[in-house]
């Protein structure tokens, strides 16, 4: 493994100036399951790791009538623990529960999911079906950005030097509204997804699908937003006919590549069966609402 | 590059240690602690063998730095049981033969006793799901499933 | 007289699938073979294992063979 | 089957003696021993697939301040072809020490080059970029099909092909040819009313224990140098290291740590005789382990197969024909486990016409190391396909099928002999009798069962039991206890002492502290340690009733032994066993009893499972929803540890027929090589694994035990496959049925 510097802030301006301020590559630690993995794989180039879990704010998430304030390095089994979160938006937390193993969720965090931009990131395909953004804070201030936007492509995000992921923002959603999550592997646990695919759902009072967003995981670069996949399904009462359509739409957005995981060919064909069944999950849920 | 004195608390122990910066916990436990009873299966937090509790709650702790162990409880397999006895989870792994070779068998202590704390009454699927990340190789899993449904019954009380 | 029968690899070696032996143990059994068969060679029957009357014997030297016993000298097992 | 009644001890379930230490982290496996002044060891591995080494400079490594010795094949003395038998069958010593640390050729990616000790595991690690080799690349060949083309790349330039009627010219990369048979299967093909003929595959496999090869060792100039390691045979281990570092026995002790798990490769050495090396040019004791990611790259693994298989029926269901060509990949050194594959494939059948032709095939992949009843699962997986393919055109039930046609007692092998007693008619009848086999399959669900049938072996075993004044004793053993031996041989000399087990403490001992033991493998454990640990108790027997004679003054006739006691038929008065070794120092000393044997007579041991799936048809994802292993034991010493074996060696054989493969890339390196990609099974993925344990005694040893440790992972593979096959309605010939793969059949079919 590289050789380390470790520095633990208990505040964000405090991680702001030690990775703004950094003359050796630096990286923020969050929960550590993907950070020390890569740094074991790294040989010769000496690394600043800049631990955020002393910052409280970064540690914690609220629920309030704007939505969800999701603390970046909150870790995933305090997240998908609390049932608050869960009863508005049960598919990210779904997809938060899917992150690794009981021991990989007892430290790998949403935000750290996020910002380490695997194309197969459980969580990301959630987010932005829930129309998600992040707040990033670096030296220069502020900014928002949508986070099928954040990720620039495979294990590449758009934060600058100094720059960290303050807080993950995910509106509350509309009345008549739910999402889910669903991401394909060989076994039953323990695997990087294959596909992915997350679908937000809002129907009105009869039940007529009003709008949605469908988002593919492990199909492309990074995980994208499919708004011919929504179209399939707005204006229906989300019944076989467009769930066929909505299938076809997302293997059609796919662009995946053949690797170790699977070939494209299977992988377009396999988000094209999520994407029908998250989407009727979501919608069963949205009914329930 | 020198080294970072590290203060923590190992099994209850307040203890101290000097590591890398770039040292796993798994490493320092095992190294720097003697404390081999984690084992070490994969280094990536594939296989569990390496399982520990941290601040309560239950990690691999090949993915932790030591430094990060700066004022955490740590706790490994060597504090399951107290000194005059096995804890009820290690008496049955031993009773259903819930281990063949035995290396997965401290990290599927911790790990179960970290789920029966969580959960005192888990069904057989919660059960495989909660220690999916633990890996055997050699038993097929059936006894310690069984060992682990046993021991939460008797935990409870039950039996 | 005890019959001894060749495995295909031995076959290559003896030209024949099997043969009557005059041999009271696998000792002589052996001596009396490697006469008889130019090609073959000590080492090619040690690395055989041997049954004798069905059962396998790991290192048959000193082992008695029945005098209308069946020899078969097969492909050495260990495992796994 | 119901636990004997007539045994105190055997067929108990006591909690082992090792548990305690298992439990509670205290056991010390192959990483867990650390020496003063001890140093770290790391290997350089080739970054290619198939290259030749023009160049090893270690001049930069070696003027590291952290190095403390390098070595390369260089440093190891010459070491002429030439077998000896461990795990695999033959090892071949040259191969060996090539393999160890590759000669003037790479063969695999991963290969060994050289090896490096520094101060620190890190500091080792860093210094192997300092070593500058100059290869020359050569076309990789991966595919058994491919290497075995005349015109392929060649592996070995000195490489010619045995078993042929000519000694061939060219040399090539078929090792060897083997031939079996039995009758006349033209005839019996004539003979059929149906014939079944089909190609099957199995992929690359990795025995996965979870522990990590590791050892460490200290060289000892003029002493005896130590070596500890995980290993399933420490006296092999010794025999290997002291033919390729040219080293006395005598100067060599080693000391067989706990082992996580083995099946099979941990019968050779990969670390040990490097580490001794480093520690030789050192002169610092020096530990040794591997990633995951080089056991997955540079151990094991079991052979990949490519096979055909033809049977051939007539109407009411005798099987008039089996026919096989069964090709198996070594990896980068000859010596797959082609041998017992082709004797193996059709042994649960007698038929009799038969014809069984193997070839044994170097590729650019890691040399192949026992796997479990080595072969055989391979072998049997398409014998068994075929055979189930084949009781369906017939319209015959796959068990009735077998009953039909199933060896029994006197049937003639190909390979040779003919069966003594054997339990294959039980297992069927179990597996007919089982809830399972009555359970209706529901809709997307499919059934399939196999048979499997593995030799077992006996060999050599060395046991002293050694009684200490308070009546307990020690048993002194020189078989690693992979998976709770140590409980059947506890359990063993109870039965024939007649004290409790709690009295005798079983011990795994090191090279110098008993003679020669065979490796734990071939299921010969229980069977072969456990007829000395029997020999040794009777031993003890004989001489405590002298020395209660004695003590009384009588002859040994008047002595009446039962239960751990003696009589005086006499006088009737009693001494315990505890009684006599109180006062042994005045009847002439301590007791030991001892026993060096050469275990012959292991029973075979037959296995019938029983699978059933779910599959997705949506994605081609399977789950094993339910799932029976049925097994002749001979005689369960320790049932739960039996069961045990039934269930793990089902589940590997359920991660083989599903999930598990090497993948390849084009210029042959493994892209999957971590427990993240290489997919075993979790506990989530399986139900409960039942069992049935069938108990037909082996004649041949006292309690009728055989081996069960490898039959069980032979039938899972057909048995899963058919089920899929059966749920899907399109039959499966290559392995794994991965979702890709079963989705791909299901689509073609439509």
């Amino acid at each position: 493994m590289v050789s380390v510097v470790y520095e633990a802030p208990d505040s964000v301006q405090g991680a702001v100036a030690l990775l703004a301020g950094a003359k050796i590559p630096a990286r923020p630690l969050a929960g550590g399951t993907d950070l020390i993995i890569q740094l074991q794989a790294q040989k010769n180039e000496p690394c600043l790791v800049v631990d955020l879990k002393k910052i409280s704010e970064l540690m914690e998430s609220t629920l309030d009538e704007e939505g969800l304030h999701l603390g970046p390095g909150m870790a995933c089994a305090e997240f998908f623990s609390r049932d608050d979160i869960r009863s508005v938006y049960p598919g990210l937390v779904e997809a938060a529960q899917l992150i690794g193993s009981t021991q990989v969720q007892g430290r790998a965090s949403v935000g750290g999911n996020l910002c380490n931009a695997s194309p197969a990131a459980d969580s990301i395909p959630a987010l932005i079906a829930n129309s998600a953004s992040c707040v990033i804070v670096g030296p220069s201030g502020e900014r928002r950005i949508a986070i099928e936007d954040f990720v620039t492509g495979v294990g590449e995000n758009c934060l600058g030097k100094g720059e960290l992921v303050r807080v993950i923002e995910v509106p509350r959603p509309a009345d008549g509204t739910s999402d889910a999550y669903l991401r394909f592997i060989p076994r039953t646990e323990m695997d990087i997804a294959v596909a992915g695919v997350g679908a937000s759902i809002t129907l009105d009072d009869d039940g007529t699908c009003a709008a949605a967003r469908i988002s593919l995981g492990a199909v492309a670069p990074t995980a994208i937003l499919v708004p011919a996949a929504a179209q399939a399904l707005i204006g229906t009462k989300v019944d076989d006919e467009a769930l066929l359509v909505l299938a076809d739409a997302a293997s059609a957005a796919a662009k995946p590549i053949s690797d170790r995981r699977g070939t494209a060919e299977y992988r377009r064909h396999v988000v094209g069966v999520l994407a029908k069944r998250a989407a009727s999950t979501a919608a069963e849920r949205a009914r329930g609402n | 590059m020198t080294k970072t004195h590290v203060t923590t608390t190992v099994n209850g122990e307040d203890t101290e240690f000097l590591c890398e910066p770039n040292e796993t916990l798994l490493s320092v436990l095992r190294n720097e602690l003697q404390l081999t009873g984690t084992k070490e299966g994969c280094s990536s937090g594939d296989c569990g063998a390496c399982s520990v509790t941290m601040n309560g709650r239950l990690v691999c702790s090949c993915l932790v730095l030591g430094v990060e162990a700066e004022g955490a409880e740590i706790g490994t397999v060597e504090g399951v049981s107290n000194k005059e006895n096995l804890h009820i989870i290690q008496e049955k792994f031993l009773e259903h033969a819930a281990l063949q070779c035995g290396i997965c068998t401290p990290g599927l202590i911790v790990s179960t006793k970290a789920l029966l704390e969580e959960n005192p009454d888990p069904t057989e699927e919660e059960v495989r799901y909660y220690l999916a990340g633990n890996l055997c190789r050699c038993t097929g899993y059936d006894k310690i499933i069984r060992a682990v449904m046993d021991s939460a019954e008797v935990m409870r009380g039950g039996a | 007289m005890a019959k001894v029968i060749f495995s295909s690899e031995l076959q290559l070696l003896t030209g024949e699938d099997s043969v009557s032996i005059a041999a009271t143990n696998y000792r002589d059994l052996v001596a009396e073979l490697l006469l008889r068969y130019k090609k073959l060679s000590e080492g090619e029957i040690l690395k055989m294992a041997v049954a004798i009357d069905g059962e396998v014997i790991p290192d048959p030297l000193l082992e008695p063979v029945p005098s209308n016993g069946e020899v078969h000298f097969l492909y050495r097992i260990s495992g796994g | 089957m119901s636990e004997s009644q007539e045994y105190k001890y055997i067929g108990q379930r006591t909690i082992r003696p090792d548990g305690f230490d298992k439990v509670t982290g205290r056991a010390d496996f192959g990483a867990d021993l650390s020496l003063p002044g001890m140093i770290w060891g790391k290997i350089l591995r080739s970054p290619h697939a198939h290259a030749r080494i023009k160049n090893i400079d270690t001049s930069k490594a070696e003027a590291h301040p952290d190095v403390m010795a390098v070595v390369t094949h260089q440093d190891f003395p010459a070491v002429s072809a030439g077998g000896f038998a461990v795990g695999e069958g033959q090892v071949d010593f040259k191969d060996l020490s090539r393999n160890v640390l590759a000669d003037d050729k790479v063969l695999y990616h991963g290969h060994a080059i050289a090896a490096i000790a520094a101060k620190s595991e890190a500091a080792a690690e860093a210094a192997l970029s300092l070593i500058e080799i100059d290869f020359d690349v050569l076309m990789p060949v991966l595919d058994i099909a491919e290497a075995m083309k005349p015109d392929s790349p060649l592996l070995h330039d000195d490489l010619f092909t045995q078993g042929l009627a000519e000694q061939p010219e060219k040399a090539s990369n078929i090792a060897s040819r083997m031939e079996l048979k039995k009758g006349d299967v033209d005839a019996g093909f004539a003979a059929a009313d149906v014939v079944v003929e089909r190609d099957f595959s199995t992929p690359t496999v990795h025995q996965g224990y979870i522990e990590p090869h590791a050892t460490t060792v200290r060289y000892d100039e003029d002493g005896q140098s130590m070596v500890w390691c995980s290993t399933q045979g420490h006296f092999d281990v010794r025999a290997i290291i002291s033919t390729l570092l040219s080293m006395d026995l005598s100067k060599l002790k080693v000391v067989a740590s706990e082992i996580g798990g083995g099946f099979g490769a941990k019968t050779t050495v990969y670390l040990e005789p490097v580490a001794l090396m480093l520690s030789k040019k050192s002169g610092r004791p020096v530990k040794m382990a591997m990633t995951r990611d080089e056991v997955f790259r540079a151990s094991g693994p079991g052979s990949a197969t490519r096979s055909r298989v033809k049977i051939g029926a007539t109407k009411d269901g005798t099987i008039t024909a089996m026919q096989a060509q069964l090709n198996y990949a070594a990896g980068a050194f000859k010596g797959s486990p082609m041998g017992p594959g082709c004797m193996t494939a059709f042994t649960p059948y007698d038929v009799e016409n038969m014809y069984v032709e193997g070839y044994d095939v170097v590729v650019n992949k890691p040399k192949a190391a026992a796997y479990r009843a080595p072969g055989a699962p391979q072998a049997e997986f398409a014998a068994e396909m075929a055979v189930n393919e084949l009781a369906d055109k017939l319209g015959i039930d796959p068990i009735e099928f077998r009953l039909q046609n199933a060896a029994k007692e006197g049937t003639q092998t190909i390979y040779g002999p003919q069966l003594k007693v054997v339990g294959l008619v039980e297992c069927l009848e179990a597996a007919k009798n089982s809830p399972q086999y009555k359970q209706a399959l529901a809709e997307n669900q499919g059934r399939g069962l196999a048979a499997g049938f593995w030799f077992n072996i006996g060999g050599q075993s060395s046991v002293v039991i050694n009684m200490k004044p308070d009546g307990t004793g020690t048993i002194v053993e020189g078989s690693p206890d992979i998976g709770g031996s140590r409980a059947s041989m506890q359990m063993m000399a109870a039965e024939t002492l007649g004290i409790d087990t709690s009295r005798l403490t079983p011990v795994v001992a090191d090279t110098e502290h008993i003679a020669y033991s065979a490796t734990t493998g071939g299921s010969r454990t229980t069977f072969a340690t456990g007829m000395a640990v029997i020999e040794a108790a009777e031993d003890v027997v004989r001489q405590l009733k002298e020395r209660a004679a004695a003590v009384w003054n009588v002859t040994v006739e008047q002595i009446d032994w039962a239960d751990g006691v003696a009589t005086n038929v006499a006088s009737g008065d009693k001494l315990s066993v505890a009684d006599i070794c109180e006062t042994a120092d005045k009847t002439g000393g301590q007791v030991s009893g001892r026993a060096n044997i050469n275990a012959r007579g292991a029973g075979p041991s037959f296995a019938v499972h029983l699978c059933d799936v779910e599959v997705d048809k949506e994605t081609g994802k399977t789950g094993v929803v339910r799932y029976t292993a049925i097994q002749d034991a001979g005689k369960a010493i320790h049932p739960s540890y039996v069961e045990g074996q039934y269930q793990g060696g089902a589940v590997q054989g359920i991660g083989w027929a599903l999930n598990e493969e090497y993948v390849y890339s084009e210029d042959g390196v493994m892209e999957n090589a971590g427990f993240l990609d290489y997919r075993i099974p979790l506990s989530s993925d399986l139900p409960m694994i039942e069992t049935v344990i069938v108990e037909v005694p082996n004649s041949f040893h006292p309690f009728g035990v055989r081996g069960v440790g490898e039959t069980g992972i032979i039938p899972p593979l057909a048995a899963v496959a058919t089920a899929v096959s059966d749920a899907i309605g399109v039959r499966m010939g290559d392995l794994p049925c991965s979702p890709p793969k079963v989705l791909k059949a299901i689509q073609d079919a439509s």
